[in-house]
């Protein structure tokens, strides 16, 4: 294996997860943490729950965006280095739901930020996260690969 | 010579891995001993007291539903007890009991829930895993049951959509068992671990008088010897079943941390008490599409305390008001009264005391 | 069902003086809206039993804040200086009716009548 | 101390709890809501569940004949199927599946050419 | 330095990393086994470390970039020179220039929790920087040298040291950020700092870290294997139970706080030491 | 010749000094000033490549007149105290000089026979102590050039103060190399003196209350040192029958030397502010930083370690030394642990002054040879780094209008230059490679065997090694967003500046020349064996070697590397802001680590207490060694 493949590799088998609560019901929270919990272990995917943009591959959002946490999530969003992949878990971070007619609510997070994979449920099973971070992982090596090739163009 | 009118000032939160729910509290900080505290909220708000004037009084059963992933159960039947006050029909004797049922396991989901979050807020990794691990159990015991895992849906206004039958009440009673066993293993570990203790006793401590006078509901109320339990006015089918408020006198997190675990068993009780005297019957009575008014007051408690539901109608098909007071919204100023003076390490600690729930909180 | 008795204004922090004297437990407080003025009514807990009275306010006046004598009415005068736009006189802290809305969300939503207006933003966006 | 010692003594003896997800699939429950699927041919499109969906995720054109539904705005509380006269509504065990983009399933009702599904994406 | 030496001290700069990376899978593992779920791959400190090292850089300030490099070369030159067996307080204060500039680092980036964090860290380095030089005081009261070559001619020095021993696994516990004493940068579980004093250290920077960390945790490690010079491999095996022992006690305990760790470790440390050389003193 | 330049170096700041007084015009004096300065760094070096050492100089020419002169000059500076102490109403620093002057007529007149003692006696260390004085003190001399014009501008002191401030720096210096070259006890007791008295009137230049209070503090206690020495001096006289210190040194017999040994230690210890005589030194923070850098941390306390270590082979071995050694260490770590609650700079480096002299007092006490040798590379190290950081707080002072490390954040963006060279100035003092920092790893080597002083050792590094890194975060945290700006350097601030941080960095890397040159030869004088050998940078006893090229090395990498990483990087470096829980980051007033000092560990007030009672039980034991 070369290094280029090990590397690639290594953005697939090491996803770091931030979680960021948007204003979901906590439906969606709890079966996120659930994941981590010894009966679903998202950690033998490599996945951590870093709680911190700054190291963060994947962002998983739950909830939808209200009038005061759009900033939040958008600072967060720009707080992560590339390449990063947005997880939108639950119905309400993909439209907002039941509760989009609601006054405060602006809708799905793809408002803000790009998502770029929509776990639907409500609240999302824990099988789903995993799908969806599975997922997820593929999309991060591909944008690494994206990302590598721009560098490039750069020099 | 130390300029101490300069203090620190840290964010905790709206993002931050200790609170699953964004808030926001700005510390003010001397060395790590928080001086004073400034919450800011407002990030889960959705305005769902609202939706009553665009959803009518059946789909809102959904909607409060939706108020909290945790305590779904209960405001789903505060809202209904409600709205049946208000209309004035009497649910079957057999949902009263289901309901019980539902609210019982509900809460020792959350109270284990809430004491993972606990340990993980102390940096107690393997007890976080392992009350995760025993709440499994019973998030299988709600998706057999109710069909999903979380938001389990399972009242109407009238009564209830699902049925426990004599088959399932055997396996549930069974699994209970187990979840009884492990939460032995649980109540000793508390009991007996020298750095939980180090890290919960005397830790955010409200007197019997603080508690009571601060308006803290709940096992906040209850952990400061206070005995006062929605249940015992005998709602739904409270009345017909045997229990006693759970009570604890230091008032500190510790105390409250064993009035959660105590309730626990007390819920198993309650639910094997509950199965036992299953009356057979109806799942529910169909209900007018329209509203007489009036207004009505419900109170139920949820895992976290008191939850104060206000209805009001003008008659129609939609509610002309409706007024969730829950319970982490009363508990806001115990905890607002707790956070000075306590260290930076133990703000989790005290955060997690209340059990808050920010989406109640919000709505 | 519930029954309320109705007090005046200046009454409210005399009658919530009695109730904290008489070692009753604040519940909540809760705002509606009735023919062009808001009714806010208090409730009160002893062993179980409620005990309520409400005020009517309206809209250009101000209500004394009872959360000097019952801390825990902080959150909820807050709330409903927010959501309805009524100002509270004297409360121990004032979120200035930014307790849950952001900056660009719609000013005072529960309420039809309009009291407060922001700079910034829309009543309705 | 010692009793969580013992805890991890018998977790270090025991094989670990873990479902081991993508690679042992778990049967759901017999009651589980996974999602709902429209039986086109049944359905009447007479609305009710249009009437009872709390969070207006279907909507019933009974001009055009079409039924469409926002899987990504459903809540999965399944009053549509308790209230569906037809029983076309069924709620499914599974849960739907993840995907990139947001989708509506539109499905239209012609009475002799069987039913045609398609997907069209975006909301 | 001859050309053996210069073998020496390459290889073993070379091969540390890889073995830390692999204890510290094998933490991740056991600490998984222990809670009852499967856990990652032996491998994945590695993934995480590459991943890190080919993320995009994220800086706050020009400082930062120089306080990483600072941690990790000066924990390459510790480990280097442990293994040539060079003086034991040296190494210690080698090892201390790099952790002052990674605290000074976190210090300069004026993120609360990032600073909160650093000054933590100087407080866990208020408790085992102590430790240590006790240790190596005992280790000389004992073969009265400094210098690793002779210090290893003794044998068995934990037939003499049997506190110390236990001092130094304290101090593992400390730099393995394992609680209850992982105060400064949450390692496991989340705590009231986000990441503490690595918040805002990311990509390349952090994975630099990581390895620095893991030529920390080596250097203690044989430190403790040194304590059975005499079959280096038993010494091994003894730094493996010491390693496992940490992990077990992270997780059956809280995270404490600062001033119990500052009272308990001190308290603990001046004692043991006090006893220990007593004991040395008393058996001659 | 050699003794013309001895006598030279004592006489010739003097007499500068008191021509400075008559200079009115600011370029002239100025002018006058740094060709003296010029002189004297000229003096010392030629002292140190000609002067063959240890050696006793005479001039007996002058020997009359200038025994005549000290001994009215003794009086004459007894009785201006008193005029003082009068005059500000400090009646202990009455009562102290009193308690001189009762003595020392007694001495004068009744107790010393006339005889004729050798004038100088010089060895490698008082040649140290002389390049120190004289190369670090007209650095921060110059460095006053500008700092003092800044200065008066912003008190707005008119007619300028300034001929007689340099005029006592000058006499000041002249009085140091007075007490490190004198043989006659005597008359390094009158030098001693006029320290004492410049310290109280520099301490007051500024005539402000809090700066008159606290001179007279410094005042009093050092007048009490003073009455500790001339005890000393005359209980040496009536038991030994000598005043000179070379016959003191060689005595054979030292049955009756404990108890003048104590007195000299004491007022060493008042002399290096030890425990409990702290205050006086922190008072004396008030003063303008010069005199802070050149009398309070690299000078005029380092007097006190002289005169401790000039007489330590007298007590080599016995009890008496072993307390020293104990109370030293303890005042290392009690003042360490008070550094840590504190946030203003000044009071930072006082008490690190005050916790590293305990550390030398420490090793003077262990009394083998490596420990000497520790403790005069201590002296050496501490002097320059010392001087360099008190320099670059004044600077900063000017700037930014406070001395507090709070306000020192993000520095390095408002003052590169000082922020860098204040940065420098703190890693030399407390990392390795450098000097200090070999020095300590020498002591915890050397007192290893002694375990109570290597734990209070090894508590008390780890100390300083947070206050001190706690600074370096302050002085270097920022942001890209941060806002710029240019530093424009006072030249003659600048000269001064850059000529210690070279020196500081330079002493450190040529360490094993500085110790075969001139460290190793005064052991040597000191008959002792000399364990500690230093080769290339390699500096080894039989027990450990300690090498600093590696570590240099090692700095110099990762300062290429990152300079690479940094330049590499610029294009796809994303530049962003610290992290605060995803709220916008706000550079001003936004959230902020402020005052974390430990104050609810750590207070000050009543640990300074709790300090004094444990130091003055420990000088009691000490009195107690002595007796025994």
């Amino acid at each position: 294996m070369g290094l280029k493949e090990f590397i690639e590799k290594s953005f697939k088998k090491s996803p770091w997860v931030l979680h960021y609560n948007c204003s979901s019901c906590n439906g969606c929270d709890i079966e996120i943490l659930a994941c981590m919990t010894p009966l679903y272990d998202m950690e033998r995917f490599g996945m951590v729950n870093v709680g911190n943009p700054k190291h963060a591959d994947i962002l998983v959002v739950t909830g939808t965006v209200n009038t005061r946490n759009k900033e939040i999530l958008k600072n967060i969003y720009d707080q992560m280095p590339d390449p990063k992949v947005v997880v939108a878990v639950g119905v309400c971070a993909a439209t907002g739901g039941v509760f989009r007619e609601a006054y405060n609510v602006i809708g799905g997070i793809d408002k803000v930020i790009p998502v770029d994979v929509y776990v639907p449920g409500c609240p999302a099973k824990p099988e789903a996260i995993i799908d969806g971070l599975y997922k997820a992982t593929e999309i991060l090596k591909e944008k690494y690969e994206k990302m590598g090739k721009a560098e490039e163009v750069l020099k | 010579m130390i300029r101490m009118s300069e203090k620190s000032t840290i964010p905790f939160g709206p993002q931050h891995p200790v609170l699953p729910e964004p808030i926001h509290l700005k510390l003010v900080v001397e060395d790590e001993k928080v001086v004073e505290a400034y919450p800011a909220f407002g990030f889960v708000h959705r305005g769902l007291e609202l939706l009553v004037k665009k959803k009518d009084f059946n789909q809102m059963v959904y909607v409060v539903d939706h108020i909290c992933g945790i305590c779904s159960a209960m405001h789903g039947q505060s809202y209904c007890q409600a709205v049946e006050e208000l209309i004035g029909v009497e649910v079957p004797e057999r949902a009263k009991y289901l309901r019980v049922i539902w609210a019982e396991i509900h809460r020792i989901h959350s109270h284990l829930l809430w004491f993972g979050l606990l340990a993980d807020a102390f940096g107690f990794e393997n007890l976080f895993m392992l009350s995760w691990r025993i709440r499994e159990k019973i998030m299988d015991i709600l998706e057999a049951t109710a069909g999903n895992r979380v938001i389990i849906s399972v009242n109407i206004v009238g009564g209830v959509r699902r049925d426990i039958d004599n088959e399932q009440a055997k396996w549930v009673l069974n699994e209970l068992k187990e979840v009884e066993e492990s939460l032995k293993e649980l109540d000793k570990i508390v009991r007996n671990n020298y750095t939980i203790k180090q890290r919960t006793v005397g830790v955010g401590v409200l007197s019997k008088d603080e508690a009571y006078k601060l308006g803290a509901v709940g096992p906040t109320l209850r952990g400061s010897g206070v005995p006062i339990d929605m249940r015992t006015t005998g709602y739904a089918a409270y009345k017909d079943l045997d229990f006693e408020p759970i009570v604890e006198k230091d008032g500190d997190t510790y105390a409250r941390t064993i009035v959660r675990v105590k309730e626990m068993f007390q819920s198993i009780d309650l639910v094997r008490q509950a199965i036992s005297k299953l009356p057979e019957g109806e799942l529910n009575v169909k209900v007018k599409p329209n509203l007489p008014a009036g207004e009505v007051i419900s109170r139920v408690e949820q895992p976290r305390g008191e939850v104060f539901y206000y209805i009001k109608s003008t008659g129609g098909k939609y509610l002309d008001r409706l007024r969730v007071r829950t319970p982490t919204f009363a508990n806001l100023a115990s905890l607002l009264h707790m956070l000075p003076g306590s260290s930076l390490a133990d703000v989790p600690v005290l955060v997690l005391t209340i059990d808050p729930c920010i989406s109640c909180t919000e709505r | 069902m519930i029954t309320t008795k109705e007090i005046k204004l200046e009454e409210i922090e005399k009658e919530a003086k009695y109730y904290y004297e008489n070692g009753y437990r604040f519940v909540t407080e809760t705002c509606l809206e009735e023919e062009g003025k808001f009714k806010i009514i208090y409730t009160f807990e002893k062993d179980y039993q409620m005990d309520s009275f409400h005020v009517f306010v309206s809209p250009q006046e101000e209500v004394p804040s009872i959360s000097k004598i019952y801390f825990a009415a902080l959150p909820v005068e807050n709330e409903i200086h927010e959501m309805f736009g009524i100002k509270f006189k004297n409360l121990v802290l004032d979120f200035q009716g930014l307790l849950f809305l952001g900056e660009y969300a719609p000013i005072s939503p529960q309420a039809s009548i309009e009291i407060m207006r922001r700079d910034k933003g829309d009543k309705n966006e | 101390m010692l009793d969580m010692l013992k805890n991890v003594v018998s977790n270090l003896t025991h094989k670990p709890a873990t479902r081991k997800y993508p690679f042992e699939k778990r049967e759901p429950f017999e009651r589980a809501r996974g999602h709902i699927e429209n039986d086109i041919d049944k359905c009447i499109l007479c609305g009710i569940c249009q009437r009872v969906c709390p969070s207006n995720c279907i909507q019933v054109d009974r001009k055009e004949g079409t039924w469409s539904f926002e899987p990504f705005a459903c809540i999965i509380c399944g009053a549509c199927v308790d209230a569906c006269p037809t029983k076309s509504l069924t709620m499914l065990r599974e849960y739907r599946p993840i995907s990139n983009d947001k989708y509506v399933i539109m499905q239209k009702k012609e009475v002799k050419n069987p039913p045609e599904k398609d997907k069209k994406e975006g909301i | 330095m001859t050309l053996n030496e210069v073998v020496i001290f390459i290889a073993a700069v070379v091969i540390a990393p890889f073995i830390g990376g692999f204890l510290s899978g094998i933490d991740r593992k056991l600490t998984a086994f222990i809670q009852g779920r499967y856990g990652p791959p032996i491998w994945q400190p590695f993934y995480d470390v590459i991943k890190l090292l080919y993320k995009q850089k994220l800086l706050v300030n020009d400082f930062q970039v120089f306080s990483a490099y600072m941690y990790l070369l000066s924990a390459i030159l510790s480990v280097g020179l442990f293994a040539l067996k060079a003086d034991l307080l040296m190494i210690l204060f080698i090892m201390s220039v790099g952790l002052v500039f990674y605290i000074a680092g976190a210090l300069s980036t004026k993120s609360p929790y990032s600073q909160v964090g650093a000054q933590r860290e100087l407080m866990q380095m208020l408790a085992y920087e102590p430790m240590l030089i006790f240790f190596v005081i005992s280790v000389y009261n004992v073969t009265g040298s400094f210098n690793l070559a002779q210090i290893m001619t003794h044998g068995r020095l934990i037939l003499d040291l049997p506190l110390m021993f236990l001092l130094l696994g304290l101090v593992l516990t400390i730099k393995l950020k394992k609680s209850p004493f992982d105060l400064s940068a949450s390692e496991h579980a989340h705590q009231e700092l986000v990441r503490g004093i690595l918040t805002d250290y990311s990509g390349p920077y952090l994975a630099l870290i990581h390895i620095a960390d893991w030529y920390e945790m080596i250097l203690i490690l044989a430190m403790i294997a040194i304590l059975w010079s005499q079959n280096l491999v038993i010494g091994a095996l003894i730094a493996l139970a010491t390693f496992f022992m940490d992990i077990v006690i992270d997780n059956i305990t809280a995270r404490m706080t600062v001033k119990w760790m500052l009272a308990f470790s001190w308290s603990i440390s001046i004692l043991f030491t006090i006893i220990n050389i007593a004991y040395i003193y008393f058996r001659r | 010749m050699q003794s013309n330049l001895l006598l030279l170096s004592i006489i010739f700041p003097i007499i500068a000094g008191i021509i400075v007084l008559f200079l009115k015009q600011s370029s002239i004096r100025k002018a006058f000033i740094a060709t003296s300065l010029g002189v004297i760094v000229l003096l010392s070096l030629i002292m140190l490549a000609t002067l063959k050492v240890p050696d006793i100089f005479n001039f007996p020419a002058y020997y009359n007149g200038m025994d005549l002169a000290i001994k009215i000059g003794d009086f004459a500076l007894l009785f201006y105290v008193l005029y003082i102490s009068f005059k500000i109403k400090e009646w202990r620093a009455t009562f102290f000089a009193v308690l001189q002057l009762v003595p020392l007529i007694y001495f004068e007149f009744f107790m010393l026979k006339e005889h004729e003692v050798a004038m100088f006696f010089v060895d490698e260390l008082s040649i140290i102590m002389n390049l120190i004085i004289s190369i670090v003190g007209s650095l921060i001399a110059i460095y006053a050039f500008g700092y003092m014009d800044h200065h008066e501008e912003e008190k707005h002191v008119s007619p300028t103060k300034q001929p007689r401030f340099f005029a006592i720096i000058l006499v000041f210096l002249g009085a140091m190399n007075g007490v490190v070259f004198s043989n006659n006890l005597m008359w390094i007791y009158f030098f001693w003196e006029i320290t004492t008295l410049s310290s109280f009137l520099l301490i007051g230049h500024d005539q402000t209350e809090e700066a008159i209070k606290n001179a007279s503090r410094a005042l009093w206690i050092n007048m009490m040192g003073g009455v500790a020495l001339l005890l000393g001096i005359i209980f040496i006289y009536t038991n030994y029958n000598t005043t000179s210190l070379a016959e003191v040194l060689s005595i054979k017999d030292a049955t009756y030397i404990l108890l003048p040994m104590f007195f000299i230690a004491f007022a060493a210890f008042t002399k290096s502010a030890q425990l409990p005589f702290q205050s006086w030194l922190l008072g004396a923070m008030v003063a303008p930083t010069p005199v802070s850098a050149l009398l309070h941390s690299s000078t005029m306390v380092k007097a006190g370690i002289y005169i401790l270590l000039r007489f330590s082979p007298l007590f080599r071995g016995t009890l008496l030394s072993d307390f020293i050694a104990i109370y030293g260490a303890f005042t290392f770590v009690a003042t360490a642990f008070l550094a840590v609650s504190q946030s203003n700079a000044k009071r930072i480096l006082a008490y690190s002054t005050v916790s590293n002299l305990g550390l030398m007092i420490a090793s003077i006490g262990l009394n083998t040879s490596s420990a000497i040798a520790a403790a005069i590379l201590l002296l050496i190290f501490h002097a320059v780094s010392k001087a360099l950081l008190f320099l670059c707080v004044g600077t900063i002072e000017q700037h930014i209008g406070s001395r507090d490390i709070e306000d020192m954040k993000g520095l390095i963006n408002r003052m590169p230059v000082t922020a860098a060279i204040t940065f420098i100035g703190i890693l030399t003092l407390m990392a390795a490679p450098f000097g200090m920092l070999v020095s300590k790893w020498l002591i915890i080597e050397v007192a290893a065997n002694q375990i109570l002083i290597s734990i209070i050792l090894a508590i008390g590094s780890a100390l300083t090694a947070l206050y001190y890194t706690r600074w370096i975060g302050n002085l270097l945290s920022g942001t890209y967003f941060s806002q710029h700006s240019e530093e424009h350097v006072n030249p003659t601030v600048g000269i001064s500046l850059y000529s210690l941080t070279a020196i500081a960095i330079a002493l450190s890397f040529i360490v094993s020349i500085l110790y075969n040159m001139l460290v190793m030869p005064q052991i040597l004088t000191m008959k002792m064996d000399v364990v500690l050998k230093a080769v290339r940078g390699y500096l080894y006893t039989p027990a450990g070697g300690f090498t600093i090229y590696p570590i240099f090395i090692t700095l110099g990498i990762a300062i290429v590397l990152s300079l690479i990483s940094i330049r590499k990087s610029t294009k796809v470096v994303v530049k962003t802001t610290p992290y605060t829980a995803g709220l916008n980051y706000i550079e001003d007033n936004g959230y902020n680590v402020r005052n974390y000092y430990l104050t609810t560990f750590a207070n000050e007030g009543t640990l300074t207490r709790y300090f004094n009672y444990v130091s003055i039980a420990l000088i009691a034991v000490i009195l107690g060694g002595a007796l025994i």
